[in-house]
């Protein structure tokens, strides 16, 4: 049965593990094998790897064994990154949020919010075409005003804005009760 | 003292017992397992009798007994009066359920699904049962982009929101300087900080000891201050430290400030 | 020479990427290459691994493909990263299966079906990312519609929704079942 011999356990120990792994290290943690026989489902495993026609290598490094790809592969890795679709950082949603929730909004507004300077994510966001201006508003200064695209309902899989949960919704999932220990009248109507 | 202990190891005893219940359709279909009877032919006297009991159990345990419990307890009882009543024979066409219908199919549609549920956690579970690589391998970590990846989820965007929100609480902007330290003075304290450090961490100028007028009008200065462009607060990555510059002192600027020119008509934040 | 191969491409993709990867993606990564053989480079893959005896098996799950370490190994690799994984309550279970089977679904009949609030369940189980919010169903009070995440399927190890094992029908135990059919739930107004 396949899976059940020292190099498969071997095997998968390396590949799960972030760091190089050494021999010393897998004798520890195979406690029940024979070093000598670790080293070998090793040595076997590198030549593995190596002979055919693979896309991964097991190499030693920095005084253990790891698992990589093979440096002829990296401009393919490469393009994963490129391809990986719209990215959001933790600034990026707070301001998709509030303006979200908050359309139509000034980017004044936004940074009172946020307490920082939000420029940078906006035209971030504005590229993306997540957001739309929606006009000035008539103030002093005359701000631009910010509201979602069509797009963000998209991303988001929203038919319309009003689809948006609001936060209340999502409190009420969870509130803190106060009223913990009353149970429900069983008077009242069926409501659950 | 006796009496004591053994009511203590009494309420133990029943609390572990209590626990396994997830609600009263939990408890219902114990009971039913526990009589042996027909699902379908639920001895429905015998069964009220016995969820009732196990409330009064929980009463004299002193213990909360949710509502929805109290909420079956009294549809028991109302099935059980139901039975009672003879069957009309007037219209023969239209048949008359049986009044237990309706929780019969409540507590095996419950009964299926919470097998799905153990039928679900018996497959092998990704980080128990089997692993995959969950880090950023290291061939990808030198040409890593700058931004997080994410698959962002609707709840995400609450939750961004709903921190935000806490983090400014609306209402202490209207009692603001009653006493204290007013926004002007604040303003000339953080500009002559400025002047000697040029940059300052945002969490600088809250120390623990502050009251909260004292935290708010520091924030107000900071708004302010830039608005009048005297200072750029900027955070250089998500999640990384806030710093205040002075606007006159150009080097210590990180690059993602330069979104000025890209928002001209925004340049004079104001109102 | 060894790597070059459209084989050794794919499986270096799949070693780096923390997610499945769809066929789909990975015809978009790699453009130079037919889609077909791409799928075909896959299935050997499957194969390969399968057959030999291996620590590492390459499985369809969430929509996309990912290397694994089988199951018969999770003893060793636990002690390895010393995790415990995921533990459900009861009540997370039930919750997560009538979402699994009964999507999109409100938190009423979620709650009719368990006979118990499951506020907190729900929030829960939405910051493990297992749920997702779907959007508000179009009927009065216009409460939230919730789903399972491919995350969900990632963690139950499930190709798709459609691989869900069959519900144990209620047939087995009793007469023809005239209600069969996930028939509406008879909640009066949908207010959560």
């Amino acid at each position: 049965m396949a899976g059940k011999s020292l190099k498969a356990i071997v095997e998968s120990l390396l590949f799960v593990h972030e760091q190089p792994l050494s021999l010393d290290r897998l004798a520890l943690i195979l406690e029940e094998f024979e070093r000598a026989d670790i080293r070998q489902a090793l040595e076997e495993l590198v030549a593995d790897y190596e002979g055919s026609e693979r896309g991964i290598v097991l190499v030693q490094v920095a005084g253990g064994y790891q698992l990589r790809t093979r440096p002829e592969q990296a401009d393919y890795l490469r393009r994963l990154n490129k391809t990986k679709g719209v990215k959001f950082s933790q600034s990026a949603l707070e301001t998709l949020a509030i303006i979200a929730y908050r359309q139509p909004v000034t980017r004044a507004e936004i940074e009172y919010l946020r307490g920082v300077d939000s420029g940078g994510v906006l035209k971030n966001l504005l590229e993306k075409k997540l957001l739309k201006i929606l006009g000035k508003k008539d103030v002093p200064g005359k701000p631009l005003i910010y509201g979602t695209s069509k797009e963000f309902l998209e991303l988001f899989d929203l038919k319309d804005l009003s689809s948006l949960p609001t936060l209340k919704e999502i409190q009420e999932l969870a509130p803190p009760d106060p009223f913990a220990d009353q149970p429900a009248l069983p008077l009242a109507a069926e409501e659950t | 003292m006796q009496d004591t202990l053994f009511t203590e190891a009494m309420e133990n005893a029943y609390q572990v017992q209590i626990e396994q219940f997830e609600g009263p359709l939990d408890l219902l279909l114990h009971l039913i397992k526990k009589n042996e009877v027909d699902i379908y032919n639920i001895p429905i006297a015998a069964i009220t009798r016995q969820y009732l009991e196990y409330m009064e159990l929980l009463k004299e345990l002193n213990l909360d007994i949710a509502g929805e419990f109290l909420v079956m307890a009294a549809t028991l009882l109302q099935i059980k009066s139901r039975m009672l009543l003879p069957v009309e024979r007037d219209d023969e066409e239209a048949e008359v359920e049986d009044p237990r219908a309706e929780l019969v199919r409540r507590l095996l549609e419950y009964q299926r699904y919470r097998e799905a549920g153990s039928d679900l956690v018996a497959r092998d579970l990704l980080g128990r049962d089997v692993f995959a690589r969950k880090f950023a391998s290291s061939e990808l970590a030198e040409m890593a982009p700058e931004e997080e990846p994410a698959d962002v989820e609707l709840f995400e965007l609450i939750e961004a929101f709903r921190k935000v929100l806490s983090r400014v609480s609306v209402d202490s902007f209207h009692n603001v300087g009653a006493d204290g330290i007013s926004i002007a003075d604040r303003i000339s304290e953080v500009l002559s900080l400025l002047h000697e450090k040029r940059t300052l961490r945002f969490d600088d100028l809250f120390h623990d000891g502050m009251n909260r007028d004292l935290l708010v009008v520091t924030f107000l200065s900071m708004l302010e201050l830039c608005k009048l462009k005297l200072i750029r607060i900027v955070q250089v990555e998500s999640l990384g430290a806030i710093w205040l510059t002075a606007t006159s002192e150009e080097g210590a600027v990180p690059e993602n400030a330069d979104i000025e020119s890209d928002f001209e008509g925004e340049a004079s934040v104001g109102g």
